[in-house]
């Protein structure tokens, strides 16, 4: 038994360094090496982390989980900080869904990026970023939490800055990162909060300790106590936000499209943003005793599950509607969390990063097709040209829109459903929020289909994709795709079918977004297949409530066919082929009509502006205003004044030398006299 | 206690002693014409010293106090033939012994 | 009153009036007259302190000597010797002024020596040049030999410092012809020659 | 056991500094380049012993050397480590072994009295963190001015005779009156050994008055606000090598000296209430304020410079929250700067050896054209940004850690560096690094050279393996730190 | 009588003397002769004061002069520092046609008057040591006789000179009143016994403190100095900025310490150098800021350097007159240096006293830069040199008489002081040179600069043998 387990220990081990090796080896030596080492290599390593991700994964559903320290980062008194591995069945699962979606980008990659000159650079940035994101979730213990939380982020900026001579790229990791980290700190003050109390970064300690403190109160401010279980997870959520897109930390995400779309499927649809939802349901020991912090995260969650749908139905650029549908999808995943469905929540995490993933690699299918061109409205009609692309992104559509059988009909039903029944403070709202996103998420996505693959191609007059295609400096899709198709690069010609490379991972992907679902909501949402990763109290008892209605996947189903959010799902889909297949001109008058409310929606309701205005540009006024105020003015005022000064008397004094020796013994007499005054009392 | 038009006591000669002195001190820094004045009050001064000596001497039935004078009296001999030396030789140089004129180095 | 507090106040009076003439007046003859009259009177009060030796020695060294030098300087350096000739006759009430008073004051010492000198001198045991003298010449005679070390240096300096050779007498420095370097007197010039290339 | 590790740790680099001098001419640069770089070398040598040797499990000074200097004042040739100082010994050395390195090509005039001020300095430097006399330590603080000032002023920029003077007053300014304070403990105790002060009773008053002298000097060193404003004078004046050594060395003296004698010898004033509060609010002043003034500087060497500032600013925090965590905290925070400052003014070095110009206008795109040279400076952007896998991380964090126990508000804006160093170091590095190649010049640059290359990586390695495996370098000041918070809790009124 | 004490005066006397006579016959160009029988008169004085050095205290002619080791010490440092600034001056003196006879036998007579002044057990020596040495010394600075400047400076030097004399005198008469005797040994004695004639002596105690401080240039006495320093030529400027200080020293001991050393009168004393002090550091250091000429700054800077002496005077005790005492050394040493740098400079017609003057001298020089660099920073009292532990003598002793406060303004008057020093490390180091012509040093000069000024280095790294040498003499002397 010994030896197994010291086989599964090596498992845990290779699963994370597997791709780091790749990553590092790549990273140093990619550009001495054949083209083909650098996908080979991170591939075989993805490849690797992913069979043993699933021995690892037989191994938990075979009971056996494991919490230990790989070794001690470093120990400060009493605290000892390791780097360590908690294999449970919630981290499992991650791990399969990291690993799998990676190899599917790694594979998808070796196509798109095919003549990019940062072609080993950008295989070894998504190895590296696998093994941040499994040393994430594979962690036992807030550091390493930490750690992975704040390398993910690391890579996602490198990667949306992938193309760095794009001003908008740079400019949009620049915001990735900062947004990110104002998450971050709200999360490190959690983590260090749990410190000051509990003494530890062990989850398991932490968790153990958490109870105690439910009645602790901190001060803040003024007079008034806080609970502190509510401060800590709030800050933690905090956290979440940033990671995880929520209001307002959202602003990055849309952006962060200007990245390589084999990493907007990766990084920012199906994996590290998905990190926030994880982290929550990793600390439901701690969220589960705070109402309030439960309530503040549905309500996070349900204004970025129905308003981020809103800002969906307006956006013309492919990818950035794929965008807001996650931000959308973010929050619904957040309100799962919200009302303690933490399997709803992860359930939907995994079927999202299926089918989002494949949204995002089939839209970048699209986009190498159309010459780099996103923009939807010169699109149209592409389902003749690319039929494996298309039938794989109805696929992932209506898995999006949750339409039975598909994956997202499950997660997003079990969600819905478990904030109907939950009654945490906050429930209506969201109830309404993820109802009417249902309606909402239909209309963009199939808005999105349509426009894309419907109707008339506009792209034959759009020559402008063309130009837009040479103006790009690394324009890899474009050449890719001209070379895969034995195109010359510099004629635009009719869209074709991406090659494999591309088109075998969207039908790979294709299957878990149909599958999934059914498959895997009886053990996940309904059995006890976390086990004990996930705590939930009894007064929280929306899940159990689920489990009790539950009566098989088919009552499920069949109840869903009836039920109001199918039915607004489909209406939103008739309301999109309506809009934007039978009345093309009518999008265009509703918009004017709603005037504001579009100027609203196509401002991002001023988020990007506001942030500008105010974040961006205050910090550099209030940077500005120390530095030439506070700094020059003040601080170097007082000491360059004082040297003035005493500059100014020591040409005053030196007047009193006047050269005059009368003066001189003038001044002598006078000290004498001074002394006498002083000296001699009689 | 010194009262006047009694007969002279040490107090008295102290205080000559010492109107001398103030005189000859106020007479370096007085005087704005003549270098030579300001070495004639040197010499004032050097009296009014000599006298306090004597004085005490006097008073204190002790003849050092005289000794001192006397070497005092030869140095100040010496100091004046210098410092006449020196006058002659700014006279030359500067073409003047105003002190007003002796103001180059300053500051 | 004794006599001797008489004459003490005179003095006095002469001695702070002479003292503050030699400071204020203008004229540096003048101040020189002045002092000499300062002298003058000091000495008187140092007899009356008991310190003939000194007394004397103040008129002979100061009025005899030092004055006289300062006078001769006065003269010498004066830019304006005809505006000095011209004001001759200024000098005569200052200097008739003081010749009057060095008289009274010498009149008043010898007088008052007479008045209270009812004691002889033959009763001192010691007369006070005699006294002095052994304490010079004995107890006192490293300083007096450094004394002479100042004469000398007053001398040195005096003559260094104003002692020069006429400016218009041509002479030969031997010292700077011997120190002569060729390369004050010839250049070597390297000029290139025509053919050599 | 006596030896003479730390003897040779302050004297070969000064001799070697002395035996380079040797060579004035320029004409013989190389010689002298070779001198200094064996000189440095060596130098770095003899302080390895002093890590492999080195006891972590007692608080007890070690290779300690005492004999006997100036008899007539009780002044003794007195040196010692504990934990706390060894480390900074053997990043001195290895910090001048790397910008003798650097200097390589860069400096083409006066070579070899360039490489000789470093050493010299260097030497000074570690007798700095070695003395355990007062005097001893004072003679090696200041007189490590003097090669910093000739560094700053000879090979320095447009403004460098007022950066360097100004440099050099507002050190001595505090250096003075900790003088006068140090005068003050003599008569007190009879002895100029740290030790004996240690133990010395104060009064209170007594104990604030000598804070106040002790502040002053190691305030201005470290820098803290509000006499931070030579430094960003400073920096991007100095040559790259001096910018290296003041940021990485010098700056530290300061924070060592708050360890070294105020806590220790003041304890009672230190842990006053007004002094934790004044220090606290300085500290984070540091932190915020500095943030917002590094944003917005148009040179890079400024910037970097108030990043230093606002990243000792941690340093000074961690030492006044009197616990493990803030201590060490405090002290990797050192060590890392060390490494992480020295790595960002190398790369600001790299590039002002091909553009002679650190303004962040003139630079745009030179990931295109030194693609090698950006992926370095990536790294130690981030280090500098705090990530978590470098060094940079490890300080802050334990910091932070330490101030939430204080104060919730205290950690808050300590941790609004995190916010603040990404925005400061990622907007330069976006303007600098990324975009389109900006002009001909951009357009000119070559990558790294050999040289730069391996100097980068040996830091990059080094903050790399201080991120990923703190506890070699943490382990070994463990006891010291413990028994000086054990002593700095026991009163001396 | 025992003529041993006064062996080295007799033998500067002597030698002045036959100086003199010989220099009459020599010719012009064999002016040599003289300098170097100069050079063997101190050698031999310096050898004679070895022989018999006095570890006890030995009084001879009756009384007057007083012969122990600290005196000595005087004695052999002041001849050490005649002799370097002979050396240093050659060339000047030489290109300024003032390498002749008179300023080598009146060199040595103000030389003969330090050393009385040195040894003086009586007021009356004590005076005349002081003429001795102020008379030569006016001649000195105006023995330059073709120029208007030596002329001025030496008026201005013997009018206030005259007038400290006569301030000494007056004070010196005062306590004579008061104690009965001239003698300092005894009055001393008589003061132990308590005096009732306090106010007399407090009297006289302001004025004698008054003429010292004439003497140090302490302000507000100091106003001689930057004129004198300035006006002389760079030569003698180097002797009365370097040899007297230690006469002025002894002045310093001899009367306040060992004449009117009693408790009592200590207090007083203690008080009044500390104003002067106060005033000395910061006027001295302030004023220095503002100058343009080298000579004019240094003179501030020695202002200042003897407002830090005075510092450590008033600690009052062996450790504070061993303060003042090797403060005095250190910065005599240092003098030397800076003094010595404007002599080598200099050439015929061109006097390298502008501060200007110095830019760039370390692309000229590196070596002299060096040295000058050293100079400037032993005189801002930076380690390591020797100027640093001046200043950590000076404010121990400070700080120990309870003088805080002092101490703080000495400091940060001393900050102030930095920064004129370090502008000349700037000309030198950081500035491009505007005269490139180069630095012809005769190689004896070169030799004993450069020692010099490695000295301030080699006694800033080991400074326990001149501090022990100045506690040893003192304490050896009974000054405790």
């Amino acid at each position: 038994m010994t030896g197994l387990q010291m086989t599964m220990q090596q498992l845990y081990l290779l699963v994370p360094l597997a791709p780091l090796a790749a990553a590092i080896v790549v990273g140093l030596f990619g550009a001495k090496m054949p083209r083909s080492m650098s996908h080979w290599l991170t591939i075989v390593g993805v490849a690797a982390s992913m069979v043993a991700s699933f021995a690892i994964w037989r191994d938990v559903a075979a009971g056996h989980t494991f919490n230990g320290d790989l070794y001690t980062w470093l120990a400060v008194g009493p605290l000892k900080m390791s780097l360590g591995f908690l294999i449970d069945p919630l981290t499992t699962m991650m791990m399969l869904v990291v690993t799998f979606v990676s190899l599917m980008v790694h594979v998808y990659t070796i196509g798109y990026m095919a003549d990019d000159p940062g072609y080993s650079r950008f295989f070894s940035y998504i190895s590296l970023f696998t093994f941040a994101m499994l040393m994430l979730v594979m962690s036992n213990n807030f550091l390493q939490l930490f750690f992975g939380w704040e390398a993910v982020g690391l890579v996602s900026y490198l990667l949306i800055g992938f193309w760095f001579t794009r001003p908008t790229a740079i400019y949009a990791n620049l915001k990735a990162f900062l947004a990110n980290r104002v998450g971050d700190f709200g999360f490190l003050l959690g983590i260090a909060l749990i410190v000051a109390w509990c003494g530890s970064l062990d989850y398991a300690t932490v968790f153990a300790r958490a109870q105690e403190l439910t009645l602790t109160t901190i001060n803040l401010w003024g007079t008034a106590q806080w609970s502190l279980l509510s401060v800590i997870c709030i800050c933690l959520f905090i956290g979440a936000m940033g990671k995880s897109a929520q209001v307002p930390l959202h602003v990055w995400l849309p952006d962060s499209m200007e990245g390589p779309t084999p990493i907007s499927a990766l990084i920012h649809a199906a994996t590290m943003v998905t990190a926030g939802i994880f982290m929550v349901a990793r600390m439901s020991p701690l969220f589960e005793l705070s109402d309030t912090a439960l309530s503040f995260v549905t309500i996070i969650g349900a204004i970025g599950a129905l308003f981020m749908g809103f800002l969906g139905m307006v956006q013309n650029d492919i990818k950035r509607v794929v965008a807001y549908s996650t931000l959308s999808q973010l929050g619904y995943m957040t309100v799962a969390l919200g009302v303690s469905a933490y399997a709803g929540g992860i359930f939907h995490l995994m079927t999202h990063a299926f089918f989002k993933a494949l949204l995002f690699l089939g839209a970048g299918s699209v986009i190498i097709a159309m010459h780099h061109e996103q923009d939807m409205r010169r699109m149209g009609g592409l389902r003749k040209y690319m039929p494996i692309t298309y039938v794989t992104m109805i696929i992932g559509s209506l898995a999006l829109c949750g339409i039975p059988p598909f994956a997202g009909f499950f997660s997003k039903d079990a969600i819905i459903e478990a904030v109907h029944l939950s009654k945490i403070p906050g429930h209506g709202f969201a109830y309404f929020a993820v109802v009417a996103g249902v309606f909402v998420t239909a209309f963009y996505t199939f808005r999105m289909m349509f426009m894309t693959f419907h109707g008339a191609p506009r792209f034959d007059v759009a020559p402008r994709a063309h130009d837009a295609a040479h103006a790009a400096p690394h324009d890899s899709p474009a050449h890719d795709a001209h070379d895969a198709n034995g195109h010359d690069d510099h004629h635009g010609g009719p869209p074709r079918e991406s090659p494999w490379v591309v088109t075998v991972p969207l039908i790979l992907l294709a299957i878990p977004s149909i599958i999934a679902g059914w498959m895997f909501i009886e053990p996940m949402v309904i059995g006890d297949f976390f086990g004990k990763s996930i705590v939930v109290l009894e007064r929280h008892a929306a899940m159990a409530e689920l489990r009790e209605e539950w009566h098989g996947v088919w009552a499920f189903v069949t109840h869903g066919l009836t039920s109001l959010p199918l039915e607004l799902a489909l209406a939103g889909i008739v309301s999109a082929w309506y809009l934007y297949l039978i009345k093309p001109a009518l999008p265009g008058r509703i918009a004017k009509a709603l005037g504001p409310v579009y100027t609203l929606l196509d401002n991002k309701y001023y988020f990007d502006k506001f942030n500008d205005w105010f974040f961006a540009g205050g910090a550099r006024r209030v940077g500005s205003l120390f530095s030439n105020f506070g700094d020059k003015v003040i601080i170097e005022g007082i000491v360059n004044g004082s040297a003035h000064l005493v500059g100014r008397c020591a040409g005053l004094l030196r007047r009193i030398q006047s050269g005059y020796v009368y003066h001189y013994a003038f001044t002598m007499i006078i000290g004498l006299f001074a002394l006498l005054i002083l000296w001699v009392r009689p | 206690m010194l009262s006047l038009l009694t007969a002279p006591t040490l107090a008295h000669y102290l205080v000559l002693g010492a109107i001398l002195f103030a005189i000859s001190m106020a007479g370096i820094f007085l005087n704005r014409r003549n270098v030579i004045i300001i070495l004639m009050a040197i010499e004032l001064m050097l009296l009014a010293v000599n006298l306090n000596f004597i004085a005490f001497s006097s008073f204190l039935g002790d003849m050092s106090g005289q000794v001192m004078v006397f070497f005092i009296l030869t140095v100040a001999a010496a100091e004046s033939a210098i410092g006449l030396a020196i006058l002659v030789l700014l006279f030359r140089n500067a073409g003047s012994i105003d002190v007003e004129d002796l103001g180059k180095l300053k500051g | 009153m004794a006599f001797s507090t008489v004459i003490f106040y005179v003095f006095a009076v002469i001695l702070i009036v002479a003292a503050l003439r030699v400071i204020t007046t203008r004229n540096p003859v003048h101040a020189a007259l002045w002092l000499v009259l300062c002298f003058f009177t000091a000495a008187g009060v140092w007899i009356l302190l008991k310190a003939e030796f000194l007394a004397i020695a103040l008129v002979l060294v100061y009025v005899g000597a030092v004055m006289v030098l300062f006078l001769f300087v006065v003269m010498m350096l004066d830019v304006n010797f005809d505006n000095l000739r011209a004001n001759f006759r200024s000098y005569v009430p200052v200097a008739f002024t003081v010749g009057v008073l060095v008289l009274a004051e010498m009149v008043l010492v010898l007088f008052g020596a007479r008045m209270s000198g009812s004691a002889a001198p033959a009763t001192l045991p010691v007369s006070n040049t005699s006294a002095l003298g052994r304490l010079i010449y004995v107890d006192y005679v490293y300083p007096f030999e450094i004394a002479a070390v100042v004469l000398l240096v007053a001398i040195i300096a005096a003559i260094a410092l104003t002692h020069r050779k006429r400016k218009e007498s041509k002479h030969q420095d031997p010292g700077a012809q011997v120190k002569v370097r060729r390369e004050d007197r010839v250049r070597l010039v390297n000029l290139p020659s025509e053919n050599s290339k | 056991m006596t030896n003479h590790y730390l003897s040779l740790a302050i004297w070969v680099p000064i001799v070697a500094g002395v035996a380079v001098l040797a060579i004035p001419r320029d004409r013989d640069a190389m010689l002298a380049r070779w001198t200094a770089l064996a000189g440095a070398l060596a130098g770095f040598l003899v302080t390895i012993p002093l890590y492999v040797h080195f006891d972590a499990r007692t608080s007890a000074l070690q290779f300690v050397e005492h004999r006997d200097w100036i008899p007539y004042f009780d002044i003794y040739y007195s040196l010692g480590v504990d934990g706390i100082s060894v480390l900074f010994i053997l990043l001195n050395s290895f910090i001048t072994l790397l910008v003798v390195w650097a200097g390589w090509q860069a400096i083409t005039v006066r070579v070899a009295q360039y490489m000789a001020a470093f050493l010299i300095m260097s030497g000074f430097i570690n007798g700095a963190f070695a003395a355990q006399d007062a005097i001893l330590f004072y003679v090696f603080f200041e007189a490590m001015l003097i090669p910093m000032y000739l560094i700053i002023g000879i090979w320095g920029g447009a403004n460098r005779v007022y950066a360097a003077i100004k440099f050099f007053l507002y050190t001595l300014l505090g250096s003075l009156l900790m003088l006068v304070a140090f005068i003050y403990l003599y008569q007190k105790s009879g002895s100029f050994a740290l030790l004996d002060w240690y133990e010395l009773p104060l009064s209170m008053n007594t104990q604030m008055l000598i804070f106040v002298a002790f502040f002053a000097a190691f305030a201005v060193k470290v820098p803290m606000w509000p006499v931070h404003t030579w430094l960003p004078d400073a920096h991007p004046e100095a040559p790259t090598g001096g910018s290296v050594v003041l940021a990485a060395i010098t700056l530290k003296i300061g924070a060592y000296g708050f360890i070294r004698f105020i806590l220790p010898i003041l304890p009672d004033a230190s842990r006053s209430p007004e002094v934790v509060a004044f220090m606290i609010t300085l500290s984070l002043i540091a932190v915020v304020y500095i943030g917002f003034v590094a944003l917005v500087q148009a040179d890079m060497k400024r910037l970097i410079a108030y990043s230093s500032i606002s990243h000792m600013g941690f340093v000074t925090l961690g030492i006044f929250l009197f616990s493990a965590q803030g201590m060490e905290g405090g002290l990797a925070q050192m060590i890392s700067h060390g490494f992480v400052s020295a790595a960002m003014f190398l790369c600001v070095g790299v590039l002002y050896d091909r553009m002679h110009t650190h303004r962040i206008a003139d630079f745009g795109g030179v990931a295109n054209t030194m693609p090698r040279f950006a992926a370095f400076v990536m790294l130690f952007s981030m280090a500098n940004a705090g990530l978590p896998a470098t060094s940079g991380f490890v300080g802050e964090f334990l910091v932070i850690l330490a101030a939430m126990k204080l104060n919730f508000w205290v950690a808050f804006l300590a941790a609004t560096s995190l916010i603040l160093g990404a925005a400061y170091t990622l907007w330069m590095y976006k303007r600098v690094i990324y975009g389109e190649v900006a002009n001909a010049h951009v357009a000119a640059l070559t990558d790294l050279n050999r040289r730069e290359f391996w100097l980068l990586g040996v830091l990059a390695a080094a903050v790399l393996a201080m991120g990923v495996w703190p506890k070699p370098f943490i382990d070994v000041m463990h006891v010291s730190v413990t028994d000086l918070l054990t002593h700095v809790a026991k009163s001396k009124l | 009588m025992n003529f041993q004490p006064v062996l080295p005066e007799i033998v500067i006397a002597t030698a002045a003397s036959l100086i003199l006579l010989i220099d009459l016959w020599l010719p012009a160009h064999k002016r040599h002769v003289s300098y170097w029988l100069t050079q063997l008169s101190l050698l031999l004085a310096a050898c004679v004061t070895l022989r018999g050095l006095h570890d006890e205290i030995v009084h001879a002619f009756h009384n007057v002069m007083v012969a122990d080791m600290v005196a000595d010490v005087l004695r052999l440092l002041s001849f050490l520092a005649l002799s370097l600034v002979l050396f240093y001056s050659r060339t000047y003196l030489t290109l300024r046609g003032l390498f002749r006879g008179e300023t080598f036998v009146l060199m040595l007579f103000a030389l003969l008057g330090m050393q009385i002044l040195i040894t003086a057990n009586h007021f009356l020596t004590l005076y005349l040591g002081l003429e001795l040495m102020s008379l030569s010394l006016y001649a000195l600075v105006a023995l330059q006789r073709d120029e208007a400047a030596p002329a001025e400076a030496a008026m201005k030097y013997f009018v206030l000179g005259a007038l400290a004399s006569g301030i000494l005198l007056y004070g010196m008469s005062m306590i004579y009143g008061a104690t009965g005797t001239l003698q300092i040994d005894q009055v001393a004695q008589s003061l132990t016994g308590g005096g009732d004639n306090h106010v007399l002596l407090i009297f006289g105690l302001v004025f004698v403190v008054s003429a010292i401080a004439f003497k140090l240039g302490a302000v507000p006495y100091h106003m001689w100095v930057p004129d004198v320093y300035h006006g002389a030529p760079t030569a003698i400027t180097l002797l009365i900025g370097t040899v007297p200080e230690y006469a002025a020293f002894a002045m310093l001991l001899r009367l306040l310490a060992g004449a009117l050393g009693s408790p009592e009168l200590m207090l007083q004393w203690q008080g009044m150098l500390a104003i002067l002090a106060l005033l000395s550091v910061t006027l001295g250091h302030v004023v220095a800021i503002a100058q343009t000429n080298l000579k004019r700054m240094l003179a501030y800077s020695t202002i200042a350097n003897m407002g830090y002496v005075l510092m450590g005077f008033l600690g009052a005790d062996v450790y504070g007159y061993t303060a003042a005492m090797f403060y005095i050394l250190a910065y005599v040493m240092t003098s030397l240096v800076s003094f010595g740098m404007i002599l080598i400079l200099s050439r015929a017609g061109f006097e390298a006293d502008r501060i200007d003057d110095l830019k760039g001298l370390n692309q000229r020089s590196p070596w002299w830069a060096f040295v000058m660099l050293l100079a400037m920073f032993s005189l801002a009292g930076l380690p390591p040199t020797i100027g640093f532990y001046g200043k950590l003598l000076v404010l121990q002793s400070a700080i120990k008489v309870g003088f805080v406060w002092l101490a703080v303004v000495g400091v940060l008057a001393a900050l102030v002081g930095a920064f004129y020093y370090l502008r000349i490390v700037k000309l030198m180091y950081f500035d491009d040179a505007v005269d490139h012509s180069p630095i012809e040093v005769r190689g004896d000069t070169r030799w004993l600069l450069s020692g010099n000024g490695l000295a301030l280095l080699l006694f800033g790294v080991l400074p326990q043998l001149p501090m022990g040498l100045c506690y040893v003499a003192l304490v050896q002397s009974r000054y405790f």
